[in-house]
């Protein structure tokens, strides 16, 4: 359905989680809670074994994910048996793309994706100096693919990123995976002042864990927030006590519609708002 | 050294930059110090590398005439021997010159990750010598069965950091030395160590440790007046083999020789992901690790295998883009020896020419004893490091296996335990 | 090479030939090889030697600016890089030159005696390099303390005979070598470990080792134009000290310090005939010991104390009798480095400079740091070895003194257990 | 006495045990023992920490006397206190001979020896070469100096000990520790031969362990036999089997008396006597 309808009308709330953390049926149950509460995409991991752009708690729940069976069929049969109703943005690295199917190169890997309703990629480890392959294959199956920029990033890079970007811009928000709150929202405003002129949604993440948090974010001219880890640290501590699936799909919709909240007060704190 | 290529990050369809967005920068900051400082000398960067690698490292090392392997074999074996360098192996090569290029750049840390601890301990020693602060990822579980490289390192005034995550090995480490990487790149260098990872890094490595063939090149060429026929060396990450193949790579008439790990087997484990050996570039196939394309050892989803060797230095699922690229064109060969033949002929360089090597080096003087009738009449192999690391691991291993040419070890039994 | 008195057995009242009178045909036809290959290089012999120690060995070993310890004290201080020697200390050069002469002299068995083991891993790996059988007497008790070294002695292919006599240590061993020399001269040479014993000795072995203070001197030169203000070694029997010193000793202006091991006290415990230290030079008096008079750690009636130091490599209640000549003639000045201080310098040095220096070689760094105001503007510290052999010994006895200096080390005990 | 003496007539039994093995009262009885059981002389052995010349056994029973407090006053004491009647050597390490008295040199222990009764010496590590200082003070007090004679010592060395070799000439079998007794028999007579125009008496020792052995040696022509390790092993295992002192000096007698008939039948048998 094309991920930049996701953010039509109102700032977008993106949750992250790693299918099949920490099992298959459980993490269906905990997707579909996102939607519920309110999500307007998700980003879906498909867990990769050397995860190099991960922080811990990610890193832990594609071990969890891995260790209870999941492999890349199986990611495409959990999509195609998500029962949710929002686009669905695949989040792996590139070595799965690549080695998919018979013939070299992601063109099986994106067929297949399309095929089970997978919207648009995100590859933490895909420059865009590498991307070309990727991107003509989601051109010809019509899925996007989005790409990260940094507080780093060099003003030549946003240049080829933005050749290459479709569907959304991933903002991070900061190097550090955690800190003080002003610095984020310093480090953030610049580097949406930097792409403001991009004419693809701007979605910041890194660090995202409250509906205060995302309101901020989202007033200072974000178009919707991508919140991962303090998702995946409530499926990790329902997961390490024991809790009940129920429960801790409740607890994650909970924080869902939180975060999504959050997200609309932002947007209404703006000072001109630049969407409609 | 060889510059033709030093702004290509690929090498044909190897290589490349495969890294999160947020280290892109500092690869690319590192990209231009490596063409300023190391390609092109900038403040005499490469005189200080090179002065300090003869007055720290030790360097040049000899290239000696194996008397006794010479005679068996009946074809002139030279040994270069790295085991001689400060540390106990060709690491430091490298080690030195990161560090000393990021003093170079302004920074004003270290980063390194580190499995067995060779690559550690050299790092340490280099950021010691030249006085800045260091950190080094170690998986928790080869924290444990490192223990004299951990304390090595931290004598040396470096810190060892355990990564709890996952296994608590290599691959964990170098992940998280990647994210700590991305999270202060800005005062921060990391020190790879190998030719492995995104570019500059394989072909920084790679020139750091082209010393040795440069030297060894000259030193065949003053005793013998020609170029030997073979060069050999074992490979893990490569970078002792690039070291020792680099400045041979135009002389066409040079074989090269890459050793691998065969491990126990050849044969993977699809169902748990395990490979009971480390033959990448004779087994593997093309993918993405560790921001590069190479020769990876993966399952058929792409998923990365747990590779094996009795040598924790070769035990790496993936290998240098360079050497993967070489062995595609033709101009270097694969080989592999395994466990058993790697342990004898660590036995043999023992007892016949009075140097204990590291297991690693091991596997290449494996590949001589069985493959000599194959190779040339003046053969060079590169000794990469020395063994005192792996006594425990020989013991261990050779009583397992009760070799012929293994020596008596009773007396240490007699005296009161088994183990070191 | 000084071989003004190459036919005296004596330095001063100092030397000498006390042995059984079995032996004596052997040491007259050692002298004798001594004098013909040694001093006269007939058949080649030192061209062979030298040639091998470079090739072999890895010399000339590196005269090393010490950037850290020059700030440090304020002066310019000068690392005589033994550590890089194969085999990790200077005990090679004095090993392989006995091995090649025995070899010249047509004898087919090589004997040694080791305590710490430094000695027997050094004549296994020249007995191997050159082909020789070789037999290694340790005191039972050593062997049970130094298994790293027994493993790489018997790796290399020698022999490891327990001595069972005793309390099985050093002591014992010489003394079973000796006997055991006594029952085989005719084909067997005997490879004594330091510049002790009967004439030839002393002599020879400090000739092989003095290739240090020979490419000292000219490294020196060549670095500064001066020579430099002190020399600084640390001297057990003596035979790093006297090959850093040798080629020093006719330039007067050298200051030259043998740096003992002062152990825990300088004070003994007659009733015990226990010294807690082997400070030889500085409170030893004359006498006779292991075929040579020197100067000797003994009680009243004469009886040889029990030595004691951190340092295995140290701990000797003798001393060569040349370094005893030297200090009464004032030439020499006998200093030492208790324990504590010892260790404070290892660590030092590890995180100074990223060298790991031996726990014998530690001592010569802790006097520098002790009396630097005393020494003059460019001082040459011989770094005698490497400390992998001690880390285990470092670990329980920084443990026990919780020295500032030490680096923390709970990473291990977190990781389990508290040894290596 | 004058040791020489101790050859006159027939040939002489030389035992050697080390004095305070196993501690001071045993080994007064045990040398006493040997002295009834017909030794014509005795070596004493002064313990000294580095006995470079001994085997395993005498090593042993250095040890032992050691680590029983045998001092060199103490090796004083039991002299004076001994009861036999024959000549005692003291066999001993040139550094307890040097480091005696208040003045250096030899001549304080020299002294005191005369004045205990002592009649000679026998240093194994002081080569004629060293033994000047002490030569003379033996001179002075009028005790004799014991030289070894080697199978390996060169003419050049004979001559040099030749001056300075008083009491008698004692002749190493072989350089062996044990062995075939034809060797042994070789051995010693080519060294009898080499020195047979000396005008010490030789005494032949190593390895020495029956009467039939001291017979044959006796035979070749030596003046006398010396037995060491024999005797002391009787010593180790009396004590390590905690046998009572008088059954273990009933055995040292017994053996002595056996190895002086050897040597008697020996004398008997040699072709041309040449001493009455
Ligand atoms: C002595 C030695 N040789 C070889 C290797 C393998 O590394 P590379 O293939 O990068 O030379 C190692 C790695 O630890 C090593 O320690
Ligand atoms: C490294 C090192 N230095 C010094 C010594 C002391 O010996 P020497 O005084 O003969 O040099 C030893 C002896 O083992 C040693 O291993």
């Amino acid at each position: 359905m094309g991920l930049e309808a996701a953010f039509t009308d109102e700032p977008a709330f993106v949750p992250y989680l790693a299918a099949g953390d920490p099992n298959y049926e459980d993490s269906l149950a905990y997707v579909e809670a996102l939607a519920e509460g309110g999500a307007d995409a998700i980003e879906l991991g498909l867990p990769f074994s050397e995860p190099i752009a991960e922080g811990t708690t990610i890193q832990n729940a594609i071990v969890r994910a891995l260790e209870s069976g999941m492999t890349v069929e199986r990611y495409f049969d959990f999509v195609s048996e998500l029962d949710v109703n929002v686009p669905l943005v695949c989040m792996t690295y590139y070595n799965l793309i690549y080695q998919y199917g018979s013939s070299e190169g992601p063109r099986d890997f994106v067929a297949r994706s399309a095929e089970v309703g997978i919207d648009g990629f995100v590859v933490p480890d895909l420059p865009a100096e590498e991307a070309g392959p990727l991107r003509e294959a989601c051109d010809e199956f019509g899925l996007d693919l989005v790409f990260i920029v940094a507080p780093t990033t060099t003003p030549e890079r946003l240049e080829r990123m933005r050749e290459h970007v479709s569907g959304y811009v991933y903002v991070q928000a900061r190097l550090g995976v955690t800190g003080a709150r002003d610095d984020v929202d310093d480090a953030t405003e610049e580097s949406l002042t930097r792409i403001a002129d991009w004419d693809v949604p701007k979605a910041v993440g890194f660090g995202i864990k409250t509906g205060e948090h995302a309101e901020r974010i989202v007033s200072a001219g974000a178009d919707g927030v991508i919140v991962g880890s303090a998702l995946v640290d409530i499926v990790a501590e329902g997961y390490e006590d024991g809790d009940p699936t129920d429960e801790i799909a409740a607890r994650l919709e909970a924080l869902a519609r939180e975060l999504k909240q959050g997200a609309l007060r932002g947007a209404q704190e703006r000072p001109q708002p630049e969407r409609t | 050294m060889s510059t033709d290529d030093a702004h290509d990050p690929k090498f044909g369809e190897y290589g490349g930059q495969y890294v999160p967005e947020a280290l892109m920068p500092a690869i690319e900051e590192l990209a231009d110090a490596y063409e300023r400082y190391v390609l092109h000398n900038e403040d005499g960067f490469m005189d200080e590398f090179r002065s300090r690698l003869a007055d720290f490292g030790g360097r040049p090392t000899p290239l000696q005439y194996a008397d006794q392997l010479s005679e068996r074999y009946d074809t002139d074996i030279y040994l270069k021997r790295e085991d001689l360098l400060h540390g106990g192996a060709h690491k430091l090569n490298n080690a030195l010159g990161q560090v000393l290029l990021a003093k170079y750049m302004g920074k004003e840390r270290i980063i390194a990750e580190t499995g067995a601890g060779q690559h550690g301990t050299a790092t340490a020693m280099a950021a010691a010598h030249l006085d800045m602060p260091c950190e080094i990822y170690m998986g928790e579980t080869d924290i444990a069965r490192q223990r004299p490289n951990v304390f090595r390192m931290k004598i040396n005034g470096s810190e060892v950091v355990p990564v709890t995550v996952g296994r608590g090995t290599l691959k964990e480490a170098i992940s998280e030395t990647m994210r700590e990487w991305a999270t202060t790149v800005e005062n921060t260098h990391y020190v790879i160590g190998s030719v492995v990872g995104p570019h500059p890094f394989p072909k920084m490595v790679r020139d750091f440790h082209a010393v040795i063939s440069e030297e060894a090149r000259e030193q065949i060429l003053e005793q013998t007046g020609e170029l030997p026929s073979d060069v050999v060396a074992c490979a893990g990450g490569g970078s002792n083999t690039m070291g020792a193949f680099a400045e041979f790579i135009a002389d066409a008439d040079v074989a090269l020789h890459a050793v691998e790990a065969g491990g126990s087997a050849l044969t993977v484990d699809e169902e748990e992901g395990v490979a009971p050996n480390s033959a990448t570039l004779s087994t593997g196939d093309e993918g993405v690790l560790h921001g590069a394309r190479t020769k990876l050892l993966q399952d058929s989803d792409g998923q990365i295998m747990e590779s094996h060797s009795v040598s924790a230095g070769l035990d790496y699922a993936g290998v240098g883009p360079e050497l993967a690229h070489l062995v595609d064109e033709g101009r270097v060969t694969p080989v592999n020896v395994d466990d058993d033949l790697a342990l004898e002929a660590f036995h043999r360089l023992s007892q016949d020419e009075g140097i204990i090597p590291a297991l690693e080096t091991a596997h290449a003087f494996g590949y001589v004893e069985k493959y000599h009738d194959d190779l040339g009449d003046s053969v060079v192999v590169n000794v990469s490091g020395r063994g005192d690391k792996d006594l425990e691991t020989v013991i261990e291993e050779t009583t397992k296996r009760d070799l012929d040419i293994a020596p008596d070890m009773s007396i240490l039994q007699q005296m009161g335990g088994s183990g070191l």
